[in-house]
């Protein structure tokens, strides 16, 4: 049967309703993989103009605020005369160090105020990486007063901005990562697919034997023979290689399967039947059908890539700072340290279970919305 | 620094008073005791008694030299108890070492000062200090109860450390002029060292850990796997299916810095405790018992060590440690822990944990030695490096207070290098040098020095057009903190339009790259702090690895001229310095030589520093005694070895 | 069948070869060799390495020869006479270091994966059954959640608060007294006691990928037109539901045993560590990072070996358990 | 007899049972969907009587399987019974409603299975691969009547006994997989007899087999009944069918019921239209199509358009080697329809395949004679010339579903082969495609939907614009009517006959089902094991076939009038 499984939209939209539309209608039914999109979408949003979310200069070390707590924000502004306002502002911190613990020791100053401004100015950055620009969606009125949203690391740094320009790496790895062993899965696996016989076979033991290699001592090895000389962009290209390398087996084996499958769809004969050349019926028949399925492996499989990043730079062989990517920050939390005395050091952690949990959400939506057709 | 160290070590005389006749002060003056503990009878731990009545151990008198070396203890002790350390996965085999590894022919004083008799109960050393004369304490035993003689330390040195088929070339420590000195046996308690050269440096070297050549090897034991004793030794490296005797050699007997070392129970050593439970690769924890045969006694006559057995738990990563700490679980731990940014989570635990922090004075002088590469490969480079008013200039760029504020937890003071503030031959210029924050000069200096253009973003350019950058190695795994401190240097940096690139790279990789001098610049803790004379690579070109402002002269140096490069003079003329200092067995003239040399390293100001070398600490559980408030904390000083563990006991 | 099994054996030693030099050659690549690292390793607590053992220590070790010299050496090793070489850190047989740390991995991996399924399995089939419920939902999120929090961190969190709060003794599987001590009631026990923490980090990725692939696997079959036939005949739900779509939805579960044999030396390496477990994932790493050559060679080696077998293995069992595969 | 004696148990048969088993009031059974509810059983009323057939007749979607599936309270989620009552009138006189019943409750169990039995239309995916036959049949019985697993495979054995199952004792411990589709439908058939039901549903059982196996199960459920006393609900769509073994009919269009009442009252005197159109459409496929009639003969002289000779094509090789088509010759002439009929297997479809080189035949010559005359051999064909013949040689599929691409609009799909053959392009390609929907007789307007939005039948018609659109000279249709409701098919036959003499066609008709064929095609070839049994013109093989084979395939073929039943008075063929 065909019945397609939207029926509560009206017929008359349905009959002209394309792959995508329908699969999008199916889609919005899944709640939480709406929410996921939601998510994401803002994840990378985020991602794509970190500057402009960010409040601080993510690199910018301050002497004067080495573990500083993150700050309560303040919502209701009680003015002297009593009269009252709701105008976001913070009280600084004022730090004292224990002299025998070296315990930095953050009290809130009642007596001083900085307010907390939508759009307002801060340092200035380039948006897009064209403009320059100090626009920022929060900043605080009073730039001596740096604003601590999650509090700030061991050198004083703002973990609030260096998620925010963590996401960028860490997003964009996981992306990059599954795109690049896409093109190899689609090239290998639709290779082996449509023409089968020896290519196939050929491209099978490459497949088994890809997957036959251990992926951690892999990464492990690989990762540690880069050249650390290289620039951070070259190095962070490299790790995306190298995570791919063992991931593009996996959808090769996706793709091929589809492809065999679609070989014997009637409609890739008709289309052949019409006199469609090699490349338009892989292309123009073949791909479309499959291509939903793909975007959902993809969702599924970028978390994982993130998760790797992250695993890689725990073990100090992933990205390195400067760079800052989640991993790299998870990394400088590693301690007990950070656990005891600056939980909120973490935060990155939670950016990474969000980010991961919502993909997934996402990717398994997409699945179960791939094909609108057999329902 | 050193003083505060004097005030609590009654019986550490100032450095200067020492003679070449101590060696016999030192011993005279405790040597009455020994017959005082006899008198009464020495003591032995319950355990062994025990067994002494069985009949399963010799009594004690029969087992411990006749004039055991006594230790004059803060507090006479009692026995029992075990002890708990921690050790990471991977090579961590001198943290076994350091605990009991240090029972060489002398030892250190705790204040790193004097040389102190040891297993060697006296020695006469010749005028021009070639011929070293040790006399050794009769009836001393190896731990499984074997004699120990003059034969013990020949064969290990003669045999062993000599034989090119164990060590291609034979440990520094005994090496002169790149000679190795000869053991020579005079009866079963007196040997002789003697030198082809002077050898001042000879004692001190003995007392630190890869000295301990000497009393390493036991012959009764080790010989076997030795084909001059045992012809037959090419079965046993066949049934042990290894490839040659070297390696069933070092598999059984060890060498000083290697894991197997602590990977056989049955090899005889004179250390307090000895293994039962092997450091190997699938170890989960090392565990050592008590040396019945240990040959020291503490002044009421009770043979050390007064704990019976040593737990070394094995953790894959350092985080556990912490924790381990943190709850309690380690009773004296320094090692992988004593990381200044570690201290404040520990101090808050300090009730939980039921432990006192101990403070480890860092012998070293620097924290954050940043070494630019005066023998750069790219002459351009060179040139801007070699000249004084380019160091000088990045020196006074650099705000060091702000670094020390945040970097170190405000634990430190601007500083360049040579001797700690307190050290007799602290030299004030060599420390404090342009090390004021002072942006005006600096700049005036570059402009002066042609590098007045600037590009767009306001860094400076070279008179070739070329931006001023450069690169400094480090190793983030290794000393994070350095990274930081840098990052901040770089900000400042680049206020001065200098443009700098902090490279992080993995250790390996650092190495590398320093050995084929293909570093712009690196860094590195600077050493020399409290053992100047043992480890001078920032006062000259001395260590081919250490030395990374100008490898190249340092190899020139080791090499006697044979490779490197020629050094400029001002290097030369140190070199030669050191060479005489080494050769000065009087402390006296070797510190106005030292004075002389450092003289030299202030005006050439070859390295910037950023700080002096932070102060390390360890935890100790509170029913700890006769645990040091603070001590070194330095591979010459192999602590805690040299404040005698043996010594150490649990109060309740 | 056999024949099928003989062409599979065949086919993992050329693979195995390759293998092999792959391995050598990626250990080789980072700058440096093992003495570089082991001098590095020591200065890290600032401990200095006598210049002249450096150079030594590379002419006994052989790395002053060129690579490919050295990987004849020792594969020859391997191939001739079984030996896989002496690990240069702990100047100790390879093999020997190896099956030291493999008993407790052994025990490890079996119990986490005990609990895997334990858990996975009934979850799995709840949720596919109750499709789209309140419970599904619930189910759905937290195995996601388990799959999105990275292990090491878990591991780190649980850790201390065990240790802190609870001053539970984490890190090994043994408490002192039992370390060494023979088996008996008391170790396991002990053992268990210990146990409980690495399982559960462990577990929790792998259960949360289970639960989806058994998810996936029953919604599947639930509405296949044999389920309605044995409805038809008036069995119960339940019984209904264990005899036929359970049974079926269960095979793609056997294809796991192919990653679980190769995770009994790798999958568990960074929580070991964080949790300093002796099992095998920590040594590799050790070796892998201290270019112990022959050791992680060895390593790399076996976890490929495993990973072929395994999924041998998995086969074949697909085959005994699935009469469609088996006779056709 | 034994089957009686081992089903026996405490209040079993009493002396006279009721005639009178399942009475169905009023049956409503709703599958609650996002915009609403779609009624799919809506108050049908029935009887089941001890010993009689009933048939429940309609086309696809006309709610017959769910009524059936309501009454074991085994409707597929979301659907549930709304209102309607279901008496089971017991043997020993007691009746229980079932609607009343929890559908997961035990009282509805007990029914299911040991008083009401059902069998379904997939025998291969209604039984479990991993199971054996033995496993899953002895199951019904240790569940109702608490046999030993001995006893239960004892008898067990005998019902396959029953069942014809070959070789019984080793068939009990094989996988279904192994069976042929027949004998699988007789293992359905045997679990469901297993505790002597009163009642015995069968849900299009014969619809997925060929007509000769068709009629053994058909045969085979009509004796049981008569052993077993019981009663049998028929499900189907197949007119012949029911004229072949119903006692009462009642015919079900959109959830309703249309008429009810005696076989022979519903096939000679239909009252409701419905019921007519359907009777009508049956028959209407009985003879030659008028369209025939009307025209002149091919003169034999005419030189065939198609000449296939020898033609092999083999899967596989060495010895699982399958000869798919094996030395077959068959000739094409402008304009006529060749017939081309078989059962499953026989190698009609590959052999269709065949000709358009969709498989590579290993042996023999497809002639095809050019339009300027000329011929060539299509088995030899390179690339080009290929490409250039399948213009003229076109194709249409069994599946309307599988054949149209979901993801491409109607325009698209026919404009397809013109676009890649650069025949048109934009606006005239539109305008081409609009023609063509209206050749087939599809709203033109309709162009820019997506088949999904179609019917079967409709989808069909796209599929023959999609065939026609290159102005092909021959046809190949591939069953190209079987998956339709028989009121749709002879519409569909029709409109290619219409197409045929405007377009001056030739079709190759591939199909199994002879009345297609007679109405049809002007010469039939028999396909029997790869191999032409027979060839001649339709009125000849259909009327008077000379080969054995032929002989019993007509035979087995159900007549839509009752009192013409002859299936019983079939002969077998059993290949020499």
């Amino acid at each position: 049967m065909t019945d397609i499984a939207i029926s509560h939209v009206d017929s008359r939209q349905l009959a002209v309703a394309s792959q995508w539309q329908l699969v999008w209608w199916a889609f919005k039914r899944h709640r939480l993989a709406m929410a996921g999109l939601v998510v994401t979408a803002f994840f990378y949003i985020v991602a794509a103009a970190p500057g402009f979310f960010a409040v601080n200069d993510p690199s910018q070390q301050n002497a004067r605020a080495a573990y500083h707590p993150p700050q309560g924000v303040h919502f209701i502004d009680l003015a002297a005369d009593g009269s009252w306002s709701v105008r976001p502002y913070i009280h600084p911190y004022a730090l004292k160090r224990d002299p025998q613990t070296l315990q930095a020791v953050y009290r809130e100053d009642e007596t001083r105020k900085s307010y907390i401004r939508f759009f307002g100015t801060g340092y200035a950055y380039k948006l897009f990486g064209l403009f320059d620009t100090t626009t920022h969606l929060i900043a605080t009125d009073n730039k001596s007063e740096p604003l601590f949203l999650l509090g700030a690391d061991r050198l004083g740094r703002c973990v609030y901005s260096r998620i925010i320009q963590g996401a960028q790496i860490s997003l964009s790895v996981g992306l990059a990562g599954v795109l690049l062993s896409l093109t190899i899965g689609i090239v290998l696996g639709g290779l082996s697919g449509y023409y089968g016989g020896r290519i196939d076979f050929a491209v099978q033991r490459l497949i088994d034997f890809v997957l036959s290699l251990p992926s951690i001592p892999i990464w492990l090895a690989l990762s540690a023979a880069l050249p650390h000389d290289w620039p951070a962009t070259l190095n962070y290209f490299m790790i995306t290689l190298i995570l791919s390398l063992t991931a593009w087996a996996q959808l090769a084996r996706v793709v091929r399967g589809r492809f065999l499958s679609l070989r014997t769809e009637e409609f890739v004969t008709a289309a052949r039947l019409d006199g469609a050349s090699e490349w338009r019926v892989i292309f123009r028949h073949m791909l479309p059908s499959f291509t939903s399925h793909i975007i959902a492996s993809i969702s599924l499989a970028i978390p994982a890539m993130i998760l790797a990043e992250t695993s890689l730079s725990f073990l100090g062989l992933g990205l390195q700072p400067p760079t800052i990517s989640w991993g790299v920050l998870l990394r400088e939390a590693q301690n007990i340290r950070s656990i005891a005395t600056a939980p909120w050091l973490f935060a990155p952690g939670a950016a990474v279970v969000i980010a991961v949990i919502a993909l997934n959400f996402l990717g398994d939506g997409l699945r179960d919305a791939a094909d609108p057709y057999n329902k | 620094m050193s003083e505060d160290i004097q005030q609590r070590t009654p019986h550490c005389r100032r450095l200067d008073r020492r003679s070449v006749l101590k060696g016999f002060a030192g011993a005279t003056a405790i040597s009455a005791l020994p017959y005082a503990a006899r008198a009464e009878g020495a003591k032995e731990a319950p355990a062994l008694a025990k067994l002494v009545v069985d009949g399963k151990l010799a009594p004690l008198a029969d087992r411990i030299p006749a004039s055991p070396m006594v230790v004059t203890v803060e507090k006479v002790g009692r026995y029992g108890g075990a002890l708990r350390r921690g050790l990471r996965g991977s090579a961590d085999h001198n943290g076994i070492l350091r605990m009991v590894g240090n029972q060489g022919l002398v030892r250190w004083n705790l204040a790193f000062t004097e040389v102190l008799p040891n297993v060697a109960e006296k020695w006469e050393v010749n005028a021009d200090s070639t011929e070293f004369t040790f006399h050794l304490r009769k009836g001393m035993k190896w731990s499984d109860g074997h004699p120990f003689t003059a034969d013990d330390i020949v064969f290990a040195i003669e045999d062993c450390a000599k034989n090119t088929e164990l060590y291609k070339s034979p440990p520094t420590p005994i090496v002169i002029g790149g000679k190795a000195g000869t053991v020579t046996k005079i009866d079963d308690t007196t040997m002789k060292f003697t030198f082809a050269s002077p050898y001042a440096l000879f004692l001190e070297q003995m007392a630190t850990p890869l000295g301990q050549h000497p009393t390493l090897f036991a012959k009764h034991y080790c010989s076997q796997f030795h084909p001059k004793y045992n012809p037959a030794v090419a079965d046993l490296v066949k049934a042990a299916n290894l490839s040659d005797w070297g390696t069933l050699f070092r598999s059984k007997c060890g060498d000083i810095e290697i894991p197997t070392r602590w990977g056989n129970a049955d090899k005889p050593t004179l250390d307090p405790w000895v293994i039962k439970e092997p450091y190997t690769g699938g170890a989960t924890r090392v565990v050592m018992e008590r040396n019945p045969y240990f040959w020291q006694v503490d002044t009421a006559g009770n043979q050390l060590p007064y704990i019976d057995r040593l737990n070394f738990n094995i953790s894959q990563d350092v985080e556990s440690l912490m924790l381990d700490v943190i709850s309690g679980r380690l009773d004296i731990q320094e090692r992988h822990i004593d990381t200044l940014q570690n201290k404040p989570t520990l101090s808050q635990n300090m009730q939980k944990g039921g432990y006192r922090l101990i403070e480890l004075i860092n012998s070293g002088s620097q924290q954050v030695q940043i070494y630019l590469n005066l023998t750069h490969k790219d002459p351009k480079m060179r040139e801007m490096f070699a000249n004084k008013e380019f160091r000088k200039a990045l020196s006074l760029g650099m705000n060091r207070s702000e670094i020390i504020e945040l970097v170190y937890l405000g634990q430190s003071q601007p500083y360049q290098a040579g001797p700690r503030p307190g050290h007799p031959w602290y030299h004030a210029t060599l420390a404090t040098q342009f090390s004021e924050f002072d942006q005006a000069q600096a700049n005036a200096i570059l402009d002066k020095l042609g590098y007045a253009k600037k590009d767009a973003n306001g860094f400076r350019l070279r008179p070739d057009g070329q931006k001023i950058f450069f690169a400094i190695d480090v190793i983030p795994t290794l000393y994070p903190d350095e990274v930081d401190a840098l990052e901040l240097a770089k900000r400042h940096w680049a206020d001065i339009g200098i443009d700098i690139k902090v490279n992080t790279i993995e250790r390996a990789l650092y190495y590398t790259r320093g050995d084929n001098n293909d570093h712009d610049a690196a860094v590195w803790p600077g050493p020399g702090g409290l053992d100047p004379m043992l480890d001078p690579r920032d006062f000259f070109a001395q260590h081919t690895q250490g030395s990374r402002y100008a490898v190249p002269w340092a190899q020139w140096y080791v090499s006697g001229g044979k490779d490197g490069q020629e050094p400029p003079e001002s290097q030369k003329q140190r070199m030669k310095l050191f060479d005489q200092a080494r050769a000065t067995a009087d402390l006296q003239k070797r510190g106005e030589i030292m004075k002389q040399l450092f003289d030299l390293t202030a005006d050439a100001f070859e390295t910037i520093g950023i700080c002096l070398a932070v102060n390390a600490f360890g935890i100790c559980k509170t029913n700890l005694a006769n645990v040091p408030a603070k001590y070194p904390n330095s591979w010459s000083w192999p602590n805690p070895g040299p404040a005698l563990p043996q010594q150490f006991f649990f109060s309740t | 069948m056999l024949r099928f099994i003989a062409k599979r054996l065949l086919w993992m030693v050329p693979s195995l070869i390759v293998v092999s030099f792959l391995a050598f050659v990626l250990i080789q690549l980072p700058p440096g060799d093992y003495v570089t690292t082991f001098i590095a390793t020591l200065a890290a607590s600032n401990e200095v390495v006598d210049q002249t053992t450096a150079a030594d220590l590379r002419a006994r070790f052989g790395l002053d020869q060129p690579m490919i010299i050295q990987y004849l050496k020792w594969i020859s090793g391997i191939l001739l006479h079984g030996d896989f070489g002496l690990s240069f850190e702990w100047q100790q047989p390879v093999s020997n270091l190896i099956w030291e740390r493999m008993a407790l991995t052994l025990v490890l991996t079996f119990s986490t994966l005990l609990a895997t399924w334990g858990i996975a399995l009934p979850v799995g089939v709840y949720s596919a059954v109750k499709k789209y419920s309140v419970g599904d939902y619930v189910v759905t999120f937290l195995s996601f959640l388990g799959l999105a929090i990275p292990s090491f961190l878990l591991a780190l969190v649980l850790m201390y608060i065990a240790a802190v709060e609870f001053g539970q003794e984490v890190g090994g599987l043994f408490s002192e007294a039992y370390v060494n001590a023979p088996w008996s009631f008391g170790k396991v026990l002990d053992l268990l006691h210990h146990l409980w923490i690495p399982v559960i980090i462990l577990a929790a990725s792998g259960t949360a990928s289970l639960i989806r692939v058994m998810r996936a696997n029953m919604l599947d079959e639930l509405n296949k037109p044999y389920v309605t036939t044995a409805r038809a005949k008036g069995l119960s739900e339940f019984h209904l539901l264990v005899k036929y779509p359970l049974r079926l939805a269960l095979n793609p579960f056997i294809s796991t045993i192919s990653w679980l044999l190769p995770n009994l030396v790798s999958g568990s390496i960074i929580v070991a560590i964080v949790l300093s477990l002796p099992t095998a994932g920590p040594l590799l790493l050790q070796s892998l990072m201290s270019q112990d050559m022959y050791l992680a060679g060895a390593f790399v080696l076996l976890i490929c070996a495993l990973t072929l077998i395994g999924s041998l293995i998995s086969d074949i069992l697909l085959a005994l358990v699935d009469p469609r595969i088996r006779l056709e | 007899m034994s089957l009686i004696d081992l089903a026996t148990h405490a209040g079993a048969r009493s002396a006279t049972p009721p005639s009178l088993i399942l009475e169905v009031k009023d049956l409503v059974t709703h599958f609650p969907v996002r915009n609403g509810i779609v009624k799919a059983v809506d108050g049908v009323s029935l009887t089941l009587e001890r010993g009689k057939t009933l048939c429940i007749v309609g086309e696809s979607g006309s709610g017959k399987s769910v009524t059936a599936r309501s009454i074991l309270q085994i409707v597929d989620a979301p659907g549930r019974i709304v209102s309607g009552a279901m008496m089971l009138h017991r043997a020993d006189g007691t009746s229980v409603d079932l609607a009343k019943f929890n559908p997961r409750g035990r009282e509805i169990r007990a029914v299911r299975g040991r008083e009401i039995a059902m069998i379904f239309q997939e025998p291969m995916s209604s039984l479990s691969p991993v199971h054996t036959v033995g496993d899953q049949m002895m199951e019904v019985l240790r569940l109702h009547l608490d046999m030993g697993k001995k006893q239960a495979r004892a008898r067990c054995i005998e019902l396959l006994k029953q069942v014809e199952i070959p070789d019984v004792e080793r068939a009990i411990d094989r996988y279904t997989f192994e069976f042929s589709g027949g004998m699988r439908q007789r293992v359905m058939i045997a679990m469901a007899l297993a505790c002597n039901p009163s009642l015995l549903i069968a849900d299009e059982p014969t619809t997925a087999l060929d007509v000769t196996t068709q009629a053994e199960i058909l045969d085979l459920i009509r004796r049981l009944q008569q052993q077993h006393g019981m009663a049998v609900m028929f499900i189907t769509h197949d007119m012949g069918v029911v004229a072949e073994i119903a006692d009462d009919v009642l015919v079900m269009h959109r959830g309703k019921v249309m008429e009810s009442g005696t076989v022979d009252a519903i096939f000679h005197s239909p009252q409701n239209d419905y019921t007519r159109m359907l009777i009508g459409s049956v028959l209407k496929l009985e003879q030659k199509a008028e369209i025939r009639l009307r025209r002149s003969p091919i003169a034999d002289e005419t030189l065939p358009v198609l000449q296939v000779r020898n033609l092999s094509m083999q899967f596989g090789s060495g010895k699982n080697a399958l000869k798919a088509v094996d030395d077959v010759s068959l000739t094409v002439k402008p304009g006529e329809t060749l017939g081309i009929v078989g059962e499953s297997g026989s190698g009609k479809t590959t052999m269709g395949r065949c000709l358009l080189r969709i498989y590579d035949p290993s042996a023999g010559a497809i002639d095809y004679r050019r339009p300027d005359g000329s011929t060539l051999d299509l088995v030899k064909a390179d690339k080009e010339t290929l490409k250039a013949c399948r213009r003229e040689i076109r194709m249409i599929f069994q599946d309307p579903v599988g054949s149209l691409n979901p993801r491409m609009t109607v325009a698209q799909i026919v404009g397809e082969p013109l676009l890649v053959n650069r025949i048109a392009a934009g606006k005239q390609l539109d305008d081409r495609v609009a023609d063509l929907l209206q050749q087939v007789g599809l709203e033109p307007s309709w162009r820019e939907r997506y088949p999904h939005a179609f019917s079967g039948g409709q989808r069909q018609r796209i599929g023959i614009a999609r065939a026609i659109a290159l102005n092909p000279r021959v046809i190949v249709a591939d069953e190209a009517t079987s998956a339709l409701d028989v009121s749709l098919r002879s519409q569909m036959l029709d409109l290619m006959m219409g197409l045929q003499d405007k377009l001056g066609l030739s079709y190759v008709f591939i199909s199994h089902d002879i009345g297609v064929i007679r109405y049809m095609c002007d010469r039939v070839a028999v396909m029997y094991r790869g191999r032409v049994v027979e060839t001649g013109s339709a009125e000849q093989v259909c009327n008077s076939p000379t080969h054995a084979y032929t002989q019993a395939l007509l035979s087995a073929i159900p007549r839509p009038d009752p009192r013409a039943r002859s299936i019983h008075r079939r002969h077998r063929y059993t290949a020499a």
